[in-house]
Order: structure tokens, then C-alpha cells, then sequence
């Protein structure tokens, strides 16, 4: 065979996977409780991961797999962005599985391998590999859903994620078997040669039809509404790490994925989906802010509220512009530096022997744990997206880039959500600071926990006097996708 | 229809054949033989007991086990199929791919065998 | 000139000392007294800093001086710059000069969390003065909601029985309008391709358009002012906020939404402008009278006061609307005299608070009998809220009126009635708080001010007397940019007219 | 004869007809030796364990298959009232067709062979599979316990033989480059019966068959003798004939199987006078009978394994084993380049 | 005899897609009728990726199917597995039953 093999740009998954199966075996030949080794070996391999693929990818285009996967500059950014999700959340974990009898060294493993799912998501440059990627990612995400096998609710999340995430593969599928059919590839660069090009082809009424499949596949993986309604149950049921986890890392992989897939393949096409990601962008945006206002459990607020920010960084994604990307791409990385800051804060937490999950529940914590209190204030204001915190920047780059592409509509609205959805941010910092304790609250943080708390914090204050690198990178890693205008 | 497709046509008469005398055999039986069912011969065998319930219950989970590591083999060695065929035309670079693969596979196998899951009792 | 960044140090002191106020550990009550302490310290620092730049700076010209710049989001044109003229200038030192009055004014009235409560001041100062020196619009913008974050807080945590409710509406009133200036913003960006104010200034916006941002910066700048209908929120931040809060608010935060006019909506959108200043007149003359009137029958002093922040405010927009020199002036002027003398009633207000814990004016009356002091300070400001001759009250008013006559008498005659109902509901309250007999037993034993409470009132009662004596000093520095402002606006009319009459 | 009946009709009716004489050609000796392998079985174990076995019916009780046949041809067939009927009935006719089917492929000699698609094994892997869902079909449409759990133990046993089964396969068809019985047999013919490289994959085929097929000693899931029957104890009449039939026409393909796999099929031991003056189908059928004695042997003589060993004989032993024996076939193959096809 | 081409592949694909995917909304009764569903779905996709595969000469279409096969069956495992975690701690399978988050 000629096929070139180049494994460099795949270094970092391989070494993420390989990883995964050694701990694999260490666990199961290891006699004891090893979660904690466990975890930390896995992280220590992510954060490796991570310098990898720094090193490896350049401002090239690399290709691997006879092209089937691509390392750019997006893809790197992006990759670092999920494996610092995922190495974040896995040492957030240690603390909760330990005080819950919940530890088997199976559960970083998993976590390894949903994460290298979500490598190959974002580096797919073919629909098989997009597939392949995120089913490796989805089946390791049913599996953690579950995970706490005891659990009622645990596994009942675990069965909606399963059921409606196989729905949604299904949909995706029947859509990549009709872009496949009316056009004869599956390759990313072959499509958007196809309709791009010197002589761009009318897309025929089948691809239309598989792209809106496509589309509606990918909107329930990041679960943006219309097909949203797993996110708050899986949220709510599943062990809070693991949906510490869900909120992040497989969010940021799947938004990646949806701005490759409509700016690679379908890129040249943005005139039939834009009008698709627009309203789904607008009815996330109203359903996070709307349906969040009547909930008490506060990871189906989380779940809410990361509804509510898909819909913003969709705006992105719909004005379809190198400045939409970058702003998505910002948003992302913002986005990940408040959830896992909140979700520190949910998982130090306890009272009476378990996790505090009522937003009522959370009253009096600003006397009690001032310096949580304050985290999760400066969080939460960062989620509304008050300046001077880092969501204000998020938010801004996506409205800009909706504003410039002319959807001034959306970004209207987009505003307006943003404002009733400062509502019910606003609500737990009243409870937090204005309301009298009711419970006491246990000190249960861990030294990893207060960690992530404090850094999230700072660098949510902080990063709108230093935002450069994150700006500039974000920048690089969008103008890849459009090399026309670059 | 094309001419490879015509290989089946024995196939498909053979199913029929063999459907037809299966129908006929118990068709015939059931007109030959002498039929009086009563309730007492109708019920399930069950050590003479009445039979309670639906039987359709419960079972042991061990039996999903071998189901699922069931459907994950037979996947390998439908993969196994045609790559044996094409072994040749292949060469190492087919080979090694499919070593990786069974090397991958041969660690779940492990991790089942050791968590278990290959026990019976 | 100075090679220091004197608007960034005035800007970000106070963010030190809070920084500072956070390390400090160890028992609750040597944390406070060390927190009160650092934060008087820092914000005296700030202002002692401010006066450097009104030091520094050239009140002949109408440029923007002190300028700093640095690259802040790459990529974009949106650039951290700082730059004050002779508008803003009074603005920063306003600030400055309120915040040490406020914390000095908490000390005997704040006594839980005080750390976090001097952390919140001392924020709410760095927002409110980068504020005030933005050039760079975004800049501006995140300055401008910042002040929300610690404002929230304020209130809701150290506020009356529904500081929740309050809380609430201040935020979401504010966040409200802004979000959809920052839509207008970004509109503007890509329009005009930079976000630099100054430059932003001289850009001529298609008239469409100009329509459309004038009405999403109003939406933001008229919550803030706040202007009739959309004011419901500030009685009841007034009314629940501490009382350093109901200073700020009414002397530096109303402040932003004029200043937001002048900055914003007069100079870019003089198109507009022009075409929506009936309805601010109307807006204003209804708020002018209607507030007055609603002034008239509150029960609550805060909440009187509260009121007649807003009727004061119309005069504000009125003037800036007016678009005349004498009433741009007199807006700004009237601006800085009700800063000073709005704070000051509610320190007055806060000063009685404090002893009898209550805000219902029939709980009070004869108070002369037992704080002489007090009363003489209180009749001072009510004087100077009232607008009589010799009080800063009175210049700015005046000018206003002078303005807005040479443009239209109806509205100047309007504006002119509620002068008389305003004089009508300060002096009844006046009347039944510290005149009369003292009926009630509790009042007997109250105090009169204290060293402390004198020191406090002591610039305040300076600077009025100063601004109604001498206004010289304060109009000087305006005058280059007041008169550049109008000129560009002229200008524009101008082009606009010749433009439409070349269509015809 | 044959000449003038295929000028009197159309080309395609006559190829029609050709298949349907092919096929009973088939089917007829098939259900024959189905019949006397029944009547062998009683046979062979008797004699092993010193008794006559049928010895009445017909002389030397040659008839008594047939007896056999009457008498389940002529009893009542019953439903189980609680039964789902339609699947009830399916059931049996599922397991029986498939057995018959899969002959299909089977080549008898060289060309000797009923639909020679290039896709031979695969064919028979599928069929073979199939065969699950009869037992399944049937212990869940009787509606009885027992039934239900004969059904479940049977289905997970075969399952777990069909995997090593299936690896068994490939390590053939790694040295053979072909999917194609009559392929796989004339490899045989240039090299050697694979019964000599892969011995110890015929052992595991053999073994494999056996638990595919129910057989003792791995018929717990039956235990006729101490348990009832296992998935067809609802079942009576010609309803559980065919179950019979199925199960016994199983053993026989399965043992074809094994033929063409390692023994060569339709070779002579030895290509020389006067094994090669004896017809492929002659040696064939020995071979198969050959295979045929050894399941009857293994019944007479092995005691019923427990079902936690067989199933930890099928997944710890025959599994990791076959799995090896794939690697290390394909691997001395490419190694050596001695891979079919190769350049 | 009509000629079977390869919009009749698509009408039958496209038929059993929207089975599988009514029989898992309007499925009242088992967890299990979803996952066939599913499966259903499935199914319908490889059936369309080989049509397309050997309309358009082209062998991408094919080695999807099998990914999606092997995909699938990974997919059954584990939702075999969840609902067996799932009837231990409820004791049915029933769809009503799977309604203890809500809000």
C-alpha cells in the first residue's frame, strides 16, 4: 500500500488512548481502591496530551489518515481547550467519588476515552471520521451518565442520554447518507471543493435534505433547542462530576465540530443552512432563558443555562464569518473557565452528608463560605455577561460578528435573552448573599476543588485586562477555516 | 438482472422448497393426526403445578453478558471475513492495521475476563 | 503635560485598595476598623490624585488631553484608551470627590461585612471613573455596566426590608437598556470601523441609521437618567439602598446617562438628535412636573428626594437638548451642583436614619430643638436643592432655563413651573421635619452631628457656596468642548439641510 | 434423454427444473440420512455400551426410523394455551429450513454443488447463526418456564461457540484467499488437508459443533435424561420432528463442514491409484459419516459437562486460543509470504 | 419485470427511517421497542449508504455501512447494559415508568 500513514498529527490521541487501555490494565490487574492513582495518571496523561498537541501542530494544515484527519490551527485550539475540559473535571471528580463510594478506576478511563472521541470530532475532515469520533465520545458519555449504578436517577439519564443520543446519531446518519449519495463523497475538502471551486454545482433538494439532517443531529449533541430536552434530565440524573464533564468538554467538542461541518463542507452553502442555525440559535437562546427562570435544581439550571449559551455562540456560528468562528471559539473557551468554576463550587458543597443540588438550599452560603460565595458571584455574573468579567467578551464577539453579517434581528434578541437570563443568575447570588441560611454546610472542598474555584474566578475577573493570546489564538484558529478570505 | 445475482436463484428456490416441506409437514400432521386438545394437556409443563404467571420474566443477567460480548465478537470476525480474503492484496500495512485492532480488542477482552464477566457462577 | 497615566492611576487606585482590603485577615472587628481605614485612605489618595488632572489640564482646549492608549482586544479596532475633556473632567473629580465622602459616611452605619462592603465602594469607584475617561466606546460600555456589578450588591446586601426587589429592578432596568446599546455599538463599529469616540464623533452616520442608534442609546441612557416612565426603578433603589448607596447613585450613577447623551447622542447622532428632542422634551417636562407632584405626597424621605433627583434630571435633558451653549452648560453645570447637593440630602436624610432608624417624615418634627447643627446643614441643602441664588442649584437651573428659552418658551415656561413645585415639596419637608414642635418621646434624646458628620458635610457645604458664588471656575474648563460640541452639531444640521435641500 | 427434454423447453424453465431435481437430489438422501443417522446413533451407542440397540422393526430394526416417523407424523400437535402461536409454529419450521438451506453451498464434488457463490462460508457462517432465533422463537413463544430458560441457556451456548467458531473460519480462509467452498477444497488439493497445519483448530471446530449443535456432551440445556428438554418441551407431533430434523440435518452439515474445512471434502486421502479411481461424493460422505461417528462417540462416552464449564470452556479456552491461532496463521503467512494472492 | 433503481432503495430507506423513528415517539410500552427502533434507523441508513454506494461506483458507502454495523452493535452493548443497570433499581422497563427527573 501507498497510503501514507502519518501518525504525528495523531500523537496526542494516541497517546491519550494508549493511556487509556495501560490504566486500563493497571486497574483491573491492581488489587485495591486505585481511583485516586487512577485519575491522576490520567490527567497527568491529558495535560501531556495537551503540551503534545501544542508542539505537534503548527500554522499548518497537517493531514493524517490519508485525509481523513486534519490538525489546524482550529483543531489545536480546540483540543486544548477539551483536553484542559476534561483534565479539570477528571481532578475535580476525585473529591465526590470518594465521599460517595463511587470510585472505580474505570471512571478516568472513560473520561480518556470519550476525551479522544472528542479529539478525532474536531479534527474529522471526513464524515467517517466524524462519526467514528463521535460515537466513541457518545458511547463513553451513556456509560458516565450511569455511572452511578445504584442510582435511580443516574441511570434513568443514562437511558435518555442513550435513547435520544442514538436518535440523534440515526438523524445524523440519514443525513450523511444523503450528502453522500447526491454528491458522491464524504470527504470534507471534496464537498467544499464540489460547491466551492470554479465550477461550484447546484446542490441538489436531497443534499438539502441531508444537510438539515446533519444539522439536527449535531444541534442535539449540543443540545441546543429544539432538541434539548435530554440535557436538563442528564444533567440532573447523572453523578454531578460527570455532569460537571457533560457541561464542558463534549459542549466544546460538538460546537467545534458543527463550525467545521458548516463552514468546511457546507461552507459554500451557508445561504440554505443559515436560516436553520438562526433559529435554532434563537430558540436555545429563549429556552435558556426562559424555561431556566422555574427551576430549583441547580444543575438543571446549569442545563439551562448551557442551552442558553449554546443558542449565543450559534449566533456565531450563523453570521458564517471568520469573525463568527473566533468569536465561537472565545465564547468556548470563556464558557469553559465559568462552568468548571461553578461546577467546583457545586461539587464543595455538602450538606447533611450530600451534595447541595437546590438553589434554595444555597442560602446563607455567602455568610457561611464567603470566599465561595464571592466565587460563584463573580461566576455568575460572568455567565450573565456583565462586564468587566470574561462572558461580557463572549458574548460580545458573537454579537459582533452577528451584527456585521447583518443579523441584526438575532443579535436583538440575543441580547434581550441575555438580559431575562440574568434573571435567574442574579437569583442565586440573592440567595446565596440575601437569604438566611438554613442548613449548615459541611467544609468538604478538596485542595483541587478550591483550586479550579479560585483560578476560574481570576481569570474571569482578570481576563478582560489581559485578553490578548486567547484573542489572537481564537483569531488563527477561525481564519483557517476560511482560507478564501485569509 | 446481472449474472452474479443469478448464482442465488438456487438459493432462493431451495428456501422455498424447504419452507413448502416444512409447511406441508406439519399441515399434513395436523389434518392425520387425531386433535382434542382439553385445558389440563394445553398448559405449560410444569411439574403439575398450575402454571402462575406470565413465564416471560426475569432472567439472569448473566445471559445479557454473553449477548453483548456476543454482538462485540461477531462484529470482529465479520471484519475478520473479508479481511482474510484480501490478506494478499493488503500486504503488512493490512495486516499490522488489523493487529492494532485485535490488540485493542484483546484488551477489552482482559478487562472483562478480569472484571469477570466470563464467570458463570 | 505629565508622562504619567494619571487617568489610569485614578481609575485603578481604588481597585489596589480593594485589592489590599482583601488580604487583610484576622478578627472581625480589627478587620473592619483596618478596612475603613485603607479604604478612606485609597479613595482620599484618588482624589487627591484627580486633582492632578485637573491640574494637568488645558481648559482653552476642547480636545480630549491626557490620552492614553494600548492594544487591549487584537484583532479588532477596540483599543484601551483613556482621555478626559473639559465635560468629563467634572465628572471624574465628582466621583473622586463623593466616594471618600460616602465611605467616611458608613462608618458608624455599616457594621456587618464591612471588608466586603469598602471592596464593593471602592469597585463602584474604579468603574464610575474609567467611566468617565473611556474613549474607546466598548471600553466605555463594559465601565458602564460594571458599575451595576458592585451597585447590586450594594444594595441587595446592606439595603432596607425589599433591597431584593430593588436590587432586582435596578439590574435588570439598567441591563436592559444597555444590552441594546451594545447591539447600537457594534452597529456603529461596522459602520464606522472604529470604536474610538472621538473619531466616532466625527463620523457622519447615514441619517437611517442614526434614527435607530439614537433610540437603542436612549433606551439605555434614559433608565439611567432616569427619565419618565422608565424611572420606577430609582425610588426604590433610593429607598432601600444604604445611605453612601443613595449618594452615589443619586450624585455619580444619574450623572452617566446624561453623560451618555453629551457623549454619545448629541455629538454622533446630531441628526437624531434633532429629530427626537420633542420627545425628550415631553419626556422631560413630564417628569419635571409629574415627579414634583408625586414629590409632593411621599411619606418616605428617601423616597421624596428620590423624586426630586428625577424632576432634577429633567432639567438636565432639557438643556442637553436644548442644544444652545448657555443650556448644554447649565445641564452640565446643574449636573455637578445636584451630584453635591443630592448627595448631601441623603447624607442628611442618612444622618437621622442612623439615630432613629426610620424614614417616615411624621416621625420626625421639631428637630431644631435638639440638632441646631443638623438643621442648619439640612436648610442649606435644601436651599441649594431648591435653586436659590448663591447656590450651586441656582446657576444650573438658570442656565438651563436661559437655554431652553431661546429655543422654545412652552418648554421653558414648563420647565420653569416645576422649579416653583419643586421649592413647593423641599420646603414642606423641611417644614415638617425639623420645624414645629418635637411631639415625640424618642426624639428627645437624639443627638446633633459629630465630628465626624461635620467633616463629612464641611466640602460639601464649601463647594456648593463655591459653585453658587463663583461658577467661573467650574464653566471655564467647559466652555472649549460645550462650544465645540454645538459647533459639530450646527455643522451637521447644516450639512443634513444642504444635503436635503441639493435632493430637492 | 436429458438432450431432447431440454430442446422441448425454453432455456430458462429448463435451468429451473434443473435446480428443483438438484435440490431434492439434496433433500431426499438428506432427510434419509437425518432418518438412519437416528437409527445409526442407537446403533453406535449401544454397541459401546454392550447393548443392541433397535433390533424389531424391520430386520436388524432397519425400519425403525421410519416407525419413528410415523408415530410423530400421527400425534396430536398441541398449543400451549398460554403460547403465542404464530411464532410458536414458526419456530420449529425456522430451525428446520435453515438446515435444509445451507446445504445449498455444500460442494458435494468438484462443480458438484447446487449455488457455487463466491461468498460460500460466509453463507454458511449466516445461516449458521441464524439458527438461534429458532431456539429463542421457541423457548419464548411456549409461555413455559422451563422452555423459556432451555431456550436462554441453549441460545447463549450456541452464541458463545460461534464466535471461537467463526475464528476457527478465518484461520482457514487466511490460507485459503477465498470465500468459496470449492475454493477452499482445492487449496486442499495444492497443499495439504488443513486438518495438518491447523490441528488444533479442528479440535476446537470439532468441539465447537458439537456445543453449536446441542450435542452431548453439552446438551445440558436439554438434559432429556435428568432435566425435560430444554427449549422443545411444549412441543409434540411434527412440530417437534422438525426440531428433531433440524437438530440432526444440523449435525450432518455441520460435519460437512468440518469435511471441507480440514479434511479435504471430495479429496482422496492420497492422489494416487486407487484412491483416485473412488468419486468425490464417495469420499465425501465417508468423511462426513467419519465426523458423524465422532459426535456419536463423544456421546457414549464423555459425561455431561456443567454449563459454567462450557461456557469457560468457550470463552477462557477456545476464544483467547482460536484468537492466537488467527495472529499467528496470518502472521507466519505474511511473514513468509506464502499469503494466496500475494505479489 | 420493473426495474428496481435507486430511488426505490431510498423510498424504502426512507420508510423504515420514519418507522424507527415514530415507533421511538409514539412508543408507549418498552425501552426495548426504542432501541429496535433505533436499530430500525440504522438499518435504513446502511441500506441508503449501499444503494448509493453501488449507484455511484464507489466503495466509501460500503465501508461506511460496516462502521455503522460495528458502531451499532457497540451502541446495542451498551444500551443493553444501561437498561439492565436501569431494571435493577426500577424493576421495569415500562416507557411511562422513566419519568423521575422532570421539571
Amino acid at each position: 500500500m501507498t497510503e501514507s500513514l502519518d501518525l504525528i498529527p495523531v500523537l496526542p490521541e494516541l497517546l491519550v488512548v494508549l493511556a487509556a487501555m495501560a490504566l486500563l490494565m493497571m486497574g483491573v490487574f491492581r488489587k485495591g481502591d486505585n481511583t485516586a492513582a487512577a485519575t491522576t495518571l490520567a490527567v497527568a496523561a491529558m495535560i501531556g496530551a495537551m503540551l503534545l498537541t501544542w508542539a505537534v501542530g503548527g500554522s499548518d494544515r497537517l493531514v493524517s489518515f490519508g485525509g481523513l484527519l486534519v490538525l489546524d490551527p482550529f483543531a489545536v485550539f480546540v483540543k486544548v481547550l477539551i483536553l484542559a475540559a476534561s483534565a479539570i473535571t477528571a481532578s475535580m471528580s476525585l473529591n465526590f467519588l470518594d465521599k460517595e463510594k463511587l470510585g472505580r478506576f474505570e471512571y478516568p478511563v472513560l473520561i480518556m476515552l470519550a476525551t479522544t472521541g472528542m479529539m478525532i470530532m474536531v479534527s474529522a475532515n471526513d464524515f467517517l471520521a466524524l462519526y467514528m469520533g463521535l460515537e466513541m465520545q457518545s458511547l463513553s458519555l451513556y456509560v458516565l451518565a450511569a455511572y452511578h449504578r445504584e442510582s435511580a436517577k443516574a441511570t434513568e439519564s443514562g437511558l435518555k442520554y442513550y435513547v435520544l443520543g442514538s436518535l440523534a446519531s440515526g438523524m445524523l446518519l440519514y443525513g450523511i447518507s444523503l450528502v453522500y449519495g447526491f454528491s458522491g463523497t464524504t470527504s470534507f475538502d471534496g464537498l467544499a471543493k464540489l460547491f466551492g471551486g470554479e465550477h461550484p454545482v447546484h446542490p441538489h433538494l436531497g443534499f438539502i435534505a441531508g444537510l438539515v439532517f446533519v444539522l439536527a443531529g449535531l444541534a442535539f449533541k449540543i443540545s441546543a433547542a429544539p432538541f434539548h430536552m435530554w440535557a436538563p434530565d442528564v444533567y440532573e440524573g447523572a453523578p454531578t462530576p460527570v455532569t460537571s464533564f457533560f457541561a464542558v468538554a463534549p459542549k466544546i467538542a460538538a460546537m467545534a465540530l458543527l463550525v467545521r461541518v458548516m463552514t468546511g463542507p457546507f461552507g459554500e452553502l451557508s445561504d440554505q443552512w443559515r436560516q436553520v442555525v438562526a433559529f435554532i440559535a434563537l430558540a436555545s437562546m429563549f429556552i435558556g432563558a426562559f424555561a431556566a427562570i422555574a427551576q430549583n435544581n441547580i444543575k438543571r439550571l446549569m442545563a439551562y443555562s448551557s442551552i442558553g449559551h449554546v443558542g449565543f455562540m450559534l449566533v456565531g456560528v450563523a453570521a458564517g464569518s471568520a469573525d463568527g468562528v473566533q468569536g465561537v471559539l472565545i465564547y468556548l473557551a470563556i464558557y469553559l473557565s465559568m462552568n468548571v468554576g461553578v461546577f467546583a463550587v457545586i461539587l464543595s458543597m455538602r450538606q447533611k452528608g450530600r451534595l447541595v443540588e437546590g438553589i434554595n438550599d444555597l442560602a446563607g452560603l455567602g455568610k457561611s463560605n464567603p470566599a465561595m460565595a464571592a466565587a460563584m458571584a463573580v461566576l455568575m455574573f460572568s455567565m450573565a455577561g456583565i462586564p468587566p468579567l470574561a462572558g461580557f467578551i463572549g458574548k460580545f464577539y458573537v454579537f459582533k460578528a452577528a451584527v456585521d453579517a447583518g443579523l441584526y434581528t438575532l443579535a436583538i434578541i440575543g441580547v434581550v435573552t441575555s438580559v431575562v437570563s440574568a434573571y435567574y443568575y442574579l437569583r442565586i447570588i440573592k440567595v446565596m448573599y440575601f437569604d438566611e441560611a438554613l442548613e449548615s454546610f459541611e467544609r468538604s472542598g478538596s485542595k483541587a476543588l478550591g483550586l479550579v474555584m479560585a483560578v476560574a474566578t481570576l481569570v474571569n475577573i482578570a481576563f478582560i485586562a489581559v485578553p490578548g493570546p486567547l484573542l489572537t489564538s481564537a483569531k488563527a484558529a477561525a481564519a483557517v477555516l476560511f482560507p478564501a478570505a485569509g | 438482472m446481472e449474472a452474479w445475482l443469478l448464482e442465488y436463484l438456487p438459493i432462493l428456490i431451495f428456501i422455498g422448497i424447504a419452507v413448502a416441506i416444512s409447511v406441508i409437514a406439519i399441515g399434513a400432521s395436523w389434518l392425520v393426526g387425531h386433535q382434542k386438545p382439553d385445558p389440563d394437556k394445553n398448559a405449560a409443563y410444569e411439574c403439575g403445578f398450575d402454571a402462575f404467571g406470565d413465564a416471560r420474566s426475569k432472567f439472569d443477567v448473566r445471559f445479557y453478558l454473553v449477548a453483548i460480548l456476543f454482538i462485540i465478537f461477531d462484529l470482529e470476525v465479520a471484519f475478520l471475513f473479508p479481511w482474510a480474503v484480501t490478506l494478499g492484496k493488503i500486504g503488512m500495512f493490512g495486516f499490522w492495521s488489523m493487529m492494532v485492532f485485535l490488540g485493542v480488542l484483546t484488551i477489552g477482552f482482559i478487562y472483562e475476563w478480569r472484571k469477570g464477566a466470563l464467570e458463570w457462577e | 503635560m505629565t508622562d504619567w497615566p494619571l487617568l489610569s492611576l485614578t481609575t485603578f487606585l481604588p481597585l489596589l485598595g480593594a485589592l489590599f482590603i482583601l488580604a487583610i485577615r484576622g478578627e472581625a472587628q480589627v478587620v473592619a476598623r483596618n478596612a475603613r481605614n485603607v479604604a478612606l485612605l485609597t479613595s482620599v489618595a484618588t482624589f487627591v490624585v484627580s486633582l492632578f488632572i485637573l491640574g494637568y489640564f488645558d481648559a482653552a482646549s476642547a480636545e480630549f488631553q491626557l490620552k492614553e492608549t494600548a492594544v487591549w482586544l487584537p484583532g479588532t479596532a477596540i483599543t484601551y484608551s483613556m482621555g478626559v475633556d473639559g465635560i468629563s473632567v467634572w465628572f471624574v473629580l465628582l466621583s473622586t470627590f463623593l466616594t471618600p465622602i460616602c465611605i467616611l459616611s458608613s462608618i458608624g452605619a455599616v457594621e456587618k461585612r464591612v471588608k466586603e462592603y469598602m471592596v464593593a465602594f471602592l469597585v463602584l469607584e474604579t468603574m464610575m471613573v474609567g467611566m468617565f475617561c473611556a474613549l474607546d466606546m466598548v471600553l466605555f460600555y463594559v465601565f458602564f455596566e460594571g458599575v451595576l456589578l458592585p451597585m447590586f450588591i450594594i444594595i441587595g446586601v446592606w439595603g432596607g426590608a425589599r433591597r431584593v426587589y430593588a436590587a432586582y429592578k435596578l439590574f435588570l432596568y439598567t441591563l436592559l437598556g444597555s444590552v441594546l446599546m451594545l447591539v447600537a455599538m457594534l452597529a456603529m463599529y461596522f459602520d464606522a470601523h472604529t470604536t474610538d469616540i472621538p473619531t466616532l464623533m466625527a463620523h457622519g452616520f447615514p441619517q437611517g441609521m442614526q434614527l435607530w442608534l439614537w433610540l437603542a442609546f436612549f433606551a439605555s441612557f434614559a433608565v439611567k437618567v432616569p427619565m419618565w416612565p422608565v424611572h420606577t426603578w430609582l425610588p426604590d433603589a433610593h429607598v432601600e439602598a444604604p445611605t453612601a448607596g443613595s449618594v452615589i447613585l443619586a450624585g455619580v450613577l444619574l450623572k452617566m446617562g446624561a453623560y451618555g447623551f453629551i457623549r454619545f447622542s448629541v455629538p454622533m447622532f446630531p441628526l437624531a438628535s434633532e429629530y427626537f428632542t420633542p420627545l425628550v422634551y415631553t419626556l422631560s417636562i413630564v417628569a419635571v412636573i409629574y415627579t414634583s407632584l408625586v414629590a409632593l405626597v411621599q411619606e418616605d424621605m428617601k423616597k421624596l428626594i428620590a423624586y426630586s433627583s428625577i424632576a432634577h434630571m429633567g432639567y438636565v435633558t432639557i438643556g442637553v437638548f436644548s442644544m444652545t451653549t448657555q443650556g448644554v452648560e447649565g445641564a452640565l453645570y446643574q449636573m455637578l451642583s445636584h451630584g453635591i447637593v443630592s448627595g448631601a440630602l441623603f447624607l442628611c436624610v442618612g444622618v437621622v436614619y442612623d439615630r432613629m432608624h426610620t424614614r417616615e417624615i411624621s416621625r420626625y418634627g421639631g428637630l431644631s430643638e435638639r440638632m441646631p447643627k443638623y438643621a442648619l446643614v439640612f436648610m442649606f441643602m435644601t436651599m441649594a436643592s431648591v435653586g436659590l441664588p448663591g447656590t450651586g442649584g441656582f446657576v444650573g437651573e438658570f442656565l438651563v432655563l436661559l437655554g431652553v428659552f431661546q429655543v422654545n418658551t412652552w418648554v421653558a415656561f414648563f420647565a420653569a413651573s416645576g422649579l416653583v413645585l419643586g421649592a413647593c415639596y423641599m420646603l414642606y419637608l423641611y417644614r415638617r421635619m425639623v420645624f414645629g414642635r418635637m411631639t415625640r418621646d424618642d426624639l428627645k434624646s437624639i443627638l446633633d452631628l459629630s465630628p465626624r458628620e461635620v467633616l463629612m458635610f464641611a466640602p460639601l457645604i464649601v463647594i456648593v457656596i463655591w459653585m453658587g458664588v463663583y461658577p467661573i471656575t467650574f464653566l471655564d474648563p467647559m466652555h472649549a468642548s460645550v462650544a465645540k460640541l454645538i459647533d459639530n452639531y450646527e455643522l451637521a444640521r447644516a450639512a443634513a439641510e444642504s444635503l436635503s435641500v441639493a435632493a430637492r | 434423454m436429458v438432450d431432447m427434454l431440454s430442446g422441448l423447453l425454453p432455456p430458462e424453465l429448463w435451468r429451473l427444473i434443473v435446480i428443483v431435481l438438484q435440490i431434492v437430489a439434496i433433500v431426499l438422501p438428506l432427510l434419509l440420512a437425518v432418518a438412519y443417522l437416528t437409527y445409526a446413533e442407537r446403533k453406535v451407542i449401544g454397541a459401546i455400551q454392550l447393548r443392541k440397540g433397535p433390533n424389531v422393526v424391520g430386520p436388524f430394526g432397519l425400519l425403525q426410523p421410519l416407525a419413528d416417523g410415523a408415530k410423530l407424523f400421527l400425534k396430536e400437535t398441541i398449543f400451549p394455551s398460554g403460547a403465542n402461536k404464530v411464532v410458536f409454529v414458526i419456530a420449529p419450521m425456522l430451525t428446520f429450513i435453515l438446515a435444509l438451506i445451507a446445504w445449498a453451498v455444500i460442494p458435494f464434488d468438484e462443480g458438484w454443488v447446487v449455488a457455487d457463490i463466491n461468498v460460500g462460508v460466509l453463507y454458511l457462517f449466516a445461516i449458521s447463526s441464524l439458527g438461534v432465533y429458532g431456539i429463542i422463537m421457541s423457548g419464548w413463544a411456549s409461555n413455559s418456564k422451563y422452555a423459556f430458560l432451555g431456550g436462554l441457556r441453549s441460545a447463549a451456548q450456541m452464541v458463545s461457540y460461534e464466535v471461537s467458531m467463526g475464528l476457527v473460519i478465518i484461520s482457514v480462509l487466511v490460507t485459503v484467499g477465498s470465500l468459496n467452498l470449492s475454493d477452499i477444497v482445492l487449496k486442499q488439493k495444492e497443499t495439504v488437508w488443513f486438518i495438518l497445519p491447523h490441528f488444533p483448530m479442528f479440535i476446537i471446530f470439532v468441539v465447537s459443533i458439537l456445543a453449536e449443535t446441542n450435542r452431548a456432551p453439552f446438551d445440558m440445556a436439554e438434559s432429556e435424561s435428568e432435566l425435560v428438554a430444554g427449549y422443545n418441551v411444549e412441543y409434540s407431533a411434527m412440530t417437534f420432528a422438525l426440531f428433531f430434523l433440524g437438530e440432526y440435518a444440523n449435525m450432518i452439515l455441520m460435519s460437512a463442514m468440518a469435511t471441507v474445512l480440514f479434511l479435504g471434502g471430495w479429496l482422496p486421502p492420497m492422489d494416487i491409484a486407487p484412491f483416485n479411481w473412488i468419486p468425490g461424493i464417495i469420499w465425501f460422505v465417508l468423511k462426513i459419516c467419519a465426523v458423524l461417528f465422532i459426535f456419536l462417540w463423544v456421546r457414549a462416552t464423555f459425561p455431561r459437562y456443567r454449563y459454567d464449564q462450557l461456557m469457560r470452556l468457550g470463552w477462557k479456552i477456545f476464544l483467547p486460543f482460536s484468537l492466537f491461532w488467527v495472529v499467528l496463521t496470518s502472521g507466519v503467512l505474511v511473514a513468509f509470504g506464502w499469503l494466496p494472492g500475494q505479489g | 419485470m420493473f426495474e428496481i433503481g435507486l430511488s426505490h432503495y431510498l423510498i424504502v430507506a426512507g420508510i423504515l427511517f420514519t418507522l424507527g423513528v415514530f415507533g421511538i415517539f409514539l412508543n408507549r410500552k418498552n425501552v426495548i421497542i426504542i432501541m429496535m427502533s433505533v436499530e430500525l434507523m440504522l438499518l435504513a441508513v446502511n441500506l441508503n449508504f449501499v444503494a448509493f454506494s453501488s449507484f455511484l461506483n464507489d466503495l466509501v458507502g460500503q465501508v461506511f455501512a460496516m462502521f455503522i454495523l460495528t458502531v451499532a452493535a457497540a451502541e446495542a452493548a451498551i444500551g443493553l447494559a444501561i437498561l439492565v443497570v436501569f431494571f435493577r433499581n426500577r424493576g421495569t422497563i415500562a416507557v411511562e415508568e422513566i419519568s423521575q427527573l422532570k421539571g
